[in-house]
């Protein structure tokens, strides 16, 4: 599905992973965990194409996707909600949303997807025609989530997705994407600070240190390795 | 141990030091050299005030020339009306007067940003000049106003050229002016404008005056404006309305840009670039001698491509340019200035 | 004068907020006493940010007045919180790009300076004084904030955790009596919550907090008093136990999956 | 009253001549977030086509379609070779090079074409106070205005080009071709630059013509709120009947001055223009 | 260190007899000039240095003048003052140019004025008609050239008079010391005739609201003291809104040439189905030079075949001839100056009175006296582009002297002849 073989980037001099591994199994959530720096932006960043990787190779859906164009890959359905969302703030609500599913060519299914959306998200649907740029913090978060939905994805990227949300909604998101795992087998891989949260619903983790891959196994086996939360995951 | 006196202290005697290496460098050259010298002074004060305006506090003005057309015609009307007055004190009110109109205009600009800036600026470069038609008698509508100023001391005539003192008078405000914006560059307000420019909200709740702050970068840099007018004024005794086109506006700020944004030795290097740009496309578009057509618009296209090729080769000016090798050059001694304050 | 002797630093009352047909605030009111902190918790959208907003002067209230230590703010600006004794801190993180890490903590040290602008034109040997102490004090809150390492450094390319803890040294180098802050924990680490918790406990010795988050477990160790808004009304208030319990609350907020409910 | 009642018909199509340049440099700022200092330039290369078309051929038709191709044509090319290498550079690199281009298209124009002016011909009779030319450029303007509102607001493709030029990096997160959607804006943009070009020229055609009309146009694109079509358009006529009237009724002299006037006074109330709005919450 | 400075002393040395001329060798003169060749002010003016040159070229060819070669550099200052004084300091001081002949514009001219005088620089034939260039007390050095405005005004103001006896008279005006000196001459012998003054702004090229006002104020005739563009913006707009008045149009603006260039193609849609200029047919001007229009004269003939050998891809227009009379005035003077050029020698030479060549009325040249043309001829363009005149060449003074016929005799072109 995804597969990621010693790859490294840099920003200038700045290296922000080396040679790192990794694989990611068709229809599975996979946290990738680490401290602030750690290199898991850079990481979704890599594979979604917007930072050039310096080294290594990315392959998805059995393609090779190290070299192609942003755009390219997230019409081959690769979804990447950014960290802190990136809602365009001079755009109305239902545009942010309506650009996610622009590129499928099935006008009605994006009008269903649009309605999906805003029923996972109530707070939405009054602001649809309001700016984006109105939104409350909590409210843009949602947005970009819904946004990174519209395109019914195969691979959702997601950097931080709980950011600034109230528990209840992150803790909806998270029993949202384990629903849409179980129900049309969307493979997730999920950037979170709150590791337990996210260990919680995923099937396997792999944490980044220092743009190194320290540790993968399990979810389960993570959660429960006492030195490691320790040493990487703070709690 | 320089780092113990007060800036201004260093800075005048950075000031003094440049004014010394002037003076030796009019010896040197002839007269007309003199007068380009004397030129790149009184454009190297306006882009420095544009620097401020544009590069630290980040509001784009297409208009400058509105203030240096300000200054020009305080100058002139002082010399022709009020020929009592020294040249000096007629500098100092051009400064005034472009001090107030930027007030002004800074009051006006204000709330606005961006490209509405720039389109209200350039509408200013525009129409400031057109008073010129509606006060015939005082400002000798579209003809403007022509005047000699004798300043050079009795004792001098005939010993040096008029140029090398007028490049010497014009270098001495050019300093002073700059000591004042170095100052403001290196200290509190400084940081303030920048600050400004990166965050308006979270600069107000630092406890800055949002407005007051972007009116006082348009005092600063216009009244810059309005002594660069004034000094143009003096050198070359015209003012006229057909001097002060949004060309100039615009020249001011490309020499901004070629020279690099947020610094003032990046204004140095545009005004250079501004003078000396135009002398070679000039001699080059003589030396082809091609048909009329063609050899009366070269200059203009040359100037054109150098400005591209500039902007795209370096994206951060020449200052930037020169900072980048600086730094290849000094990269094996890592800078210790972190730690020792 | 000393601070005790206001009971109420900051009131608000009875303020309320429209944004066109959506009613961001109705008739909330609230009151920080000196050296407490207090949480204000709710929904997404619920107006927190809001509040802040007006106590700070960004929007004007429909209705309601606040007053600060019993004098009344009337059209007041944002920038004339600073000299008074408040500081925030943005939900985003608000630093200035172009300017050091060490430039934008003074930055935020402006009310201590006693030089004007006109000093600082003339570039006269007080007003080189002055930003001299300014450096060392804004150095002093960088190294207690363990970020002294990257002062000379811009702040665009540093770790989200090390600018969230510059952002919070340029509220505090002004040594506020109130500091407002928005969502400080949001995107940092476990570790890095229970320092912030600690930094926040250790302030109160001198300064009020007032405390917007969504990470209840911090909000419920370090408050001393929560409010709970929802769509812009106060919904509950009282200690974080009272609150934690309150059905109204678990309701609106909270839910009530217990996975999810934060573990004190 | 024949006087007010002929001044507004004078400024009608004066004013529809600003809104078509205006409505260019709006394209180009929806697509770009650049203010196209080139854009006269353009408009004045694809005039010159035109006119040496419609002198060769003796069709004005010929010279109008072959000026809107040139016009599109050049536009693209300015995008791809110009503007693209400067998406990174600080925001006011991309002005200075526009600007540099305009210097160099204008010299270029002169090179072949002398700095002389030449006649350039109306689309139509030009006779009469609302002439069948004037009445032309208006419903030129005002159909073009449309298009372009149609499409920025309600097609797929111009929410694409508005997300390319708000934030291309999160637009090609979505599977925009960023790149596609500059290109076409651009090339759009030339295409009603150099309409407006064609209706702005008329009768003489020199290199610095559209000059003055420029400082103008992007007067009424400020004046209109540079985001918004159809602000433009309000901006372009109600700035070409004001100046008219104050040309006529106290004085050609104070065009500019008026100009500045009419700019500032608006702003002052509203500093995003007529119609803009300021959309993003500031906190 | 370059030892220029003593070169350029600060009163009059180059004047001073005996010392070699800047810019002058026995086989070479060096001359300067500034003109706007680019920029807003380029149409209309960026020829007359092209027929200049052609003049110069051709009497080089012809060996020169007193076997001086003539250099001929002209400086591009876009009509903008700043650069003008700029570029005038680097002939005089770089360049070392021996005079600056034909300075282009008032509002630019002006500027180097008092620094021509200091340094001692001839400044000869400005091509302006503003009248401060006779000024022999305060610019000794400075003769004009071009038919003054007030002077214009005079027999255009006594052709109306007489001719037009009784009509209503609009004017349309620059609004900068054209309008005003012309007017001054209008004004002594019509401003009862005249109903209504409107000035135009050369950057506004929307004349609608004027014309507007002048058919509102019933005017028939329509004085147009207005460059080329504006005067056939004039004309169009006229058309445009049905307006017929007879225009009297002033020299800087009649050239038919070059007006028939800019209208021609209006005709068809004019609704006149004759061909050339017709929109022009009836049009009255004043000229002083010998028109490319006009009913043959040596002159024109003359400047044709410079113009066919030297520069044929040119088109062949007044604005032409104007700098081409320019070059072979000058080339004059410099004949006269002698073999031992100096400064003071040329403009003796200019001052001595005997100055005659191509032009329609005699220089007003004296000791006291430093304005160029003195009179104008009245034409009026016909049907198939021709002009006729309807008032043979008159002449006049700017004050309230009167306006009379030329008497003097022109040369032909072989009584003055330079080469050959
Ligand atoms: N644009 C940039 N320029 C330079 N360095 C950068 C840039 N972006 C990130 N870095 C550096 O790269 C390293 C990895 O950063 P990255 O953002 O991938 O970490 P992260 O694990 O996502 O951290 P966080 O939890 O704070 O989001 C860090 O050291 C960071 O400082
Ligand atoms: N300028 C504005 N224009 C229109 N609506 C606004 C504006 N500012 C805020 N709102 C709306 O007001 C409501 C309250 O917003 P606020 O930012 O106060 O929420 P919050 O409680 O801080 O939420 P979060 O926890 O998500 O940050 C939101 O629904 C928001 O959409
Ligand atoms: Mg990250
Ligand atoms: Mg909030």
């Amino acid at each position: 599905m995804l597969e990621i073989e010693g790859l490294s980037a840099h920003y200038g001099p700045v290296r922000a992973l080396s040679e790192v591994n990794l694989k990611v199994e068709e229809g599975s959530i996979t946290a990738i965990l680490g401290a602030n720096g750690a290199g898991k932006t850079t990481l979704l960043r890599v594979i979604s194409g917007l930072v050039r990787a310096s080294g290594g190779r990315v392959t998805a859906f059995g393609e090779d996707i190290t070299a192609m164009p942003t755009d390219r890959i997230a019409r081959s359905g690769v979804a990447h909600v950014p960290e802190g969302g990136g809602v365009i703030p001079e755009l109305t609500v239902e545009e942010n949303l309506r650009l996610g599913a622009l590129w499928r060519p099935d006008r009605a299914d994006r009008a269903r997807a649009l309605d999906e959306v805003l029923e996972l998200f109530p707070p939405l649907a009054p602001r649809r025609s309001k700016a984006a740029g109105t939104l409350s913090g909590g409210e843009r978060q949602m947005l970009a989530i819904g946004r990174g939905l519209m395109g019914r994805p195969r691979m959702l990227l997601l950097d931080e997705p709980s950011l600034g949300l109230a528990p209840l909604v992150a803790a909806k998101i998270m029993a949202v994407l384990r629903d849409l795992r179980a129900d049309t087998g969307l493979t997730v891989l999920l950037v979170e600070q709150n590791a337990r949260s996210a260990l919680s619903i995923s099937d396997y983790g792999f944490v980044l240190g220092l743009g190194e891959v320290v540790a993968s196994d399990d979810a389960a086996t993570l959660l429960a390795d006492d030195q490691l939360r320790h040493a990487y995951l703070g709690f | 141990m320089l780092n113990k006196l007060p800036p201004v202290v260093v800075h005048l005697l950075a000031a003094l030091g440049c004014l010394v290496l002037l003076v030796l460098l009019t010896f040197a050259a002839d007269p007309f050299t003199n007068l380009r010298i004397a030129t790149v002074g009184y454009y190297l004060i306006a882009v420095a005030g544009l620097a401020l305006l544009t590069g630290f506090n980040g509001q784009v003005s297409l208009g400058h020339g509105a203030f240096m057309f300000i200054g020009a015609y305080t100058v002139a009307l002082l010399v022709k009306r009020v020929p009592a007055f020294p040249i000096w004190a007629d500098l100092l009110l051009a400064t005034v007067a472009g001090g107030v109109a930027g007030l002004l205009a800074g009051a006006a600009a204000a709330r606005l940003r961006g490209p509405y800036l720039a389109g209200a600026t350039l509408a200013l470069a525009v129409g400031l000049p057109a008073v010129t038609q509606r006060f015939p008698e005082l400002l000798a509508g579209s003809n403007g106003l022509s005047f000699t100023v004798n300043s050079q001391p009795a004792g001098l005539v005939g010993t040096i050229p008029s140029t090398q003192w007028q490049a010497w008078i014009v270098w001495l405000a050019v300093l002073l002016a700059l000591v004042v914006l170095a100052n403001l560059a290196r200290g509190k307000l400084g940081r303030t404008l920048r600050a400004v420019r990166d965050d308006e909200v979270a600069a107000s709740l630092a406890g800055v005056h949002v407005g007051r702050t972007k009116i006082l970068a348009f005092l600063v840099s216009s009244a810059c404006g309005g002594l660069a007018g004034g000094l143009q004024a003096f050198l070359l005794g015209t003012a006229a309305p057909g001097s002060f086109t949004v060309a100039l506006s615009l020249s001011l700020l490309a020499a901004l840009v070629l020279g690099g944004l947020g610094s003032l030795w990046g204004a140095l290097w545009g005004a250079i670039a501004l003078v000396y740009f135009q002398v070679w496309t000039d001699d080059i578009a003589e030396v082809l001698s091609l048909r009329s057509d063609i050899s009366d618009n070269l200059p203009l296209a040359l100037y054109g491509v150098v400005l591209i090729v500039v902007v795209l080769a370096f994206p951060a000016g020449i200052q930037g340019g020169l900072r980048k090798l600086w730094v290849r050059v000094r990269r094996p001694v890592p800078s210790q200035r972190g730690e020792a304050s | 004068m000393s601070i005790t002797s206001h009971e109420k630093l900051l009131h608000v009352g009875g303020v309320t907020v429209r944004f066109g047909g959506l009613v961001a605030l109705s008739e909330v009111s609230l009151t920080i006493r000196p050296r407490t902190v207090v949480g204000v918790i709710g929904p997404n959208g619920a107006g927190k940010t809001t509040l802040f907003n007006v106590v700070c002067g960004f929007i004007r209230p429909e209705t309601g007045d606040l007053s600060w230590k019993g004098r009344p703010l009337r059209k007041h600006r944002p920038d004339q919180l600073a000299g008074l004794g408040i500081a925030r801190t943005l939900q985003g993180l608000g630093l200035f790009g172009g300017l050091t890490v060490l430039e934008n903590v003074m930055t935020g040290a402006g009310r201590l300076a006693r030089t004007g602008s006109l000093a600082s034109l003339l570039g006269t040997g007080k007003s080189a004084r002055d930003e001299r102490e300014l450096r060392d004090r804004s150095m002093a809150v960088l190294t207690e904030l363990d970020v002294a390492h990257v002062a000379q450094l811009h702040p665009g390319a540093l770790p989200y955790g090390v600018r969230k803890r510059v952002a919070l040294a340029r509220a505090l180098v002004s040594e506020p009596e109130l500091l407002l802050l928005d969502e400080p924990a949001s995107g940092l680490s476990t570790g890095e919550m229970d320092e912030l918790a600690d930094r926040i406990r250790a302030l109160t010795e001198k300064t009020a907090v007032v405390l917007v988050e969504h990470h209840m477990d911090l909000v419920m160790r370090v408050c001393d008093e929560v409010v709970v808004l929802d769509f812009g009304e106060v919904i509950a208030s009282g200690s974080p136990d009272e609150v934690r319990v309150d059905p109204a609350v678990a309701d609106a907020y909270l839910g009530t999956a217990p996975e999810e409910l934060p573990s004190a | 009253m024949t006087t007010f009642f002929n001044l507004t018909l004078a400024g009608l199509s004066s004013g529809a001549v600003f809104a078509a340049l205006g409505l260019s440099l709006v394209i180009i700022y929806r697509a770009t977030r650049v203010v196209n200092f080139a854009q006269p330039a353009l408009a004045l290369i694809s005039s010159y086509v035109a006119y040496s078309v419609t002198k060769g051929t003796g069709s004005y038709w010929l010279g109008f379609a072959a000026a809107i191709v040139v016009g599109t044509v050049l536009g693209i090319a300015v995008e791809r070779l110009l503007v693209r290498p400067l998406r990174n550079a600080p925001e006011l690199s991309p002005i200075i090079a526009t600007m540099g281009l305009l210097l160099v298209l204008q010299a270029v124009a002169g090179m072949i074409w002398s700095n002389e002016p030449h006649a350039f011909s109306y689309a139509f009779d030009f006779r009469g106070r609302f002439s069948a030319a004037d009445l032309f450029a208006v419903l030129a303007v005002l159909v073009t205005a449309t298009g372009v509102l149609l499409l920025f607001k309600f097609t797929s493709l111009g929410l694409r080009m508005r997300a390319a030029a708000f934030n291309p990096e999160v637009a090609r997160l979505l599977g925009v071709r960023v790149g596609v959607m500059l290109t076409l804006g651009w090339g759009l943009a030339a295409a009603v630059g150099s309409l407006a070009g064609l209706l702005a020229v008329p009768p003489f055609i020199s290199p610095t013509v559209l000059d003055e009309v420029f400082v103008f146009a992007l007067t009424a694109a400020v004046l209109g709120g540079l985001d918004n079509p159809l602000g433009t358009i309000v901006g372009g006529l109600a700035l070409g009947i004001g100046l008219s009237y104050v040309a006529g009724l106290l004085g050609p002299e104070l065009v500019p001055l008026a100009a500045l006037a009419i700019l500032v006074s608006v702003l002052a109330v509203r500093p995003a223009g007529l119609f803009g709005r300021a959309t993003a919450r500031r906190v | 260190a370059c030892g220029g400075a003593g070169e350029t002393p600060a009163n009059n040395g180059g004047a001073k007899s005996g010392e070699p001329a800047p810019g002058v060798t026995d086989t070479e003169v060096v001359i300067g000039s500034h003109h706007p060749l680019t920029g807003p002010a380029a149409p209309g003016y960026s020829k007359i240095s092209v027929g200049a040159r052609a003049v110069y070229d051709y009497i080089n060819d012809g060996g020169g003048v007193n076997g001086r070669k003539i250099t001929y550099k002209v400086e591009d200052d876009g009509y903008n003052p700043t650069k003008t004084v700029e570029v005038v300091k680097k002939l005089v001081l770089e360049d070392k140019v021996f005079a600056i002949v034909g300075g282009l514009g008032t509002p630019t001219h002006s500027k180097v004025l008092d620094y021509l005088t200091t340094e001692g620089v001839p400044d000869v034939l400005v091509s302006s008609g503003a009248l401060m260039w006779n000024a022999p007390e305060k610019h000794p050095n400075t003769f004009g050239y071009q038919l003054d405005y007030t002077r214009e005004g005079k027999i255009q103001g006594k052709f109306i008079k007489e001719k037009l006896a009784g009509k209503k008279v609009g004017l349309l005006v620059q609004n900068d010391d054209i309008g005003t000196d012309t007017q001054k001459g209008l004004d002594q012998f019509i401003k009862d005739q005249i109903v209504e003054r409107k000035t135009y702004d050369p950057a506004n090229t929307d004349v609608t609201p004027q014309i507007s006002a002048l058919q509102a104020a019933g005017a028939e005739v329509v004085v147009c003291e207005c460059i080329p563009a504006f005067t056939a913006l004039t004309i169009l707009t006229s058309l445009k809104i049905g307006y017929k008045p007879q225009l009297m149009v002033s020299s800087i603006g009649a050239d038919p040439a070059t007006l028939t260039g800019l209208v021609e193609q209006f005709a068809k849609q004019g609704g006149t189905q004759v061909s050339g200029g017709a929109l022009l047919t009836g049009i009255m001007g004043t000229r002083y030079l010998p028109s490319v229009r006009g009913a043959s004269d040596p002159w024109t003939e003359f400047f044709k075949g410079i113009h066919d050998k030297y520069i044929p891809q040119e088109p062949f227009t007044d604005t032409m001839v104007y700098g081409m009379v320019q070059a072979y005035t000058f080339s004059q003077a410099l004949k006269a100056a002698g073999k031992d050029l100096t400064r003071q020698k040329l403009l003796d030479a200019m001052s001595s009175g005997e100055l005659k060549g191509p032009g329609l009325t005699p220089f007003a040249y004296s000791k006291d006296d430093h304005a160029g043309y003195t009179g104008a001829l009245v034409f009026q363009i016909a049907a198939d582009g021709s002009v006729n005149t309807l008032e043979e060449a008159m002449t006049t003074d700017t004050e309230s002297g009167e306006v009379k016929a030329v008497d003097d005799k022109r040369p032909t072109p072989q009584e003055v002849k330079l080469v050959g």
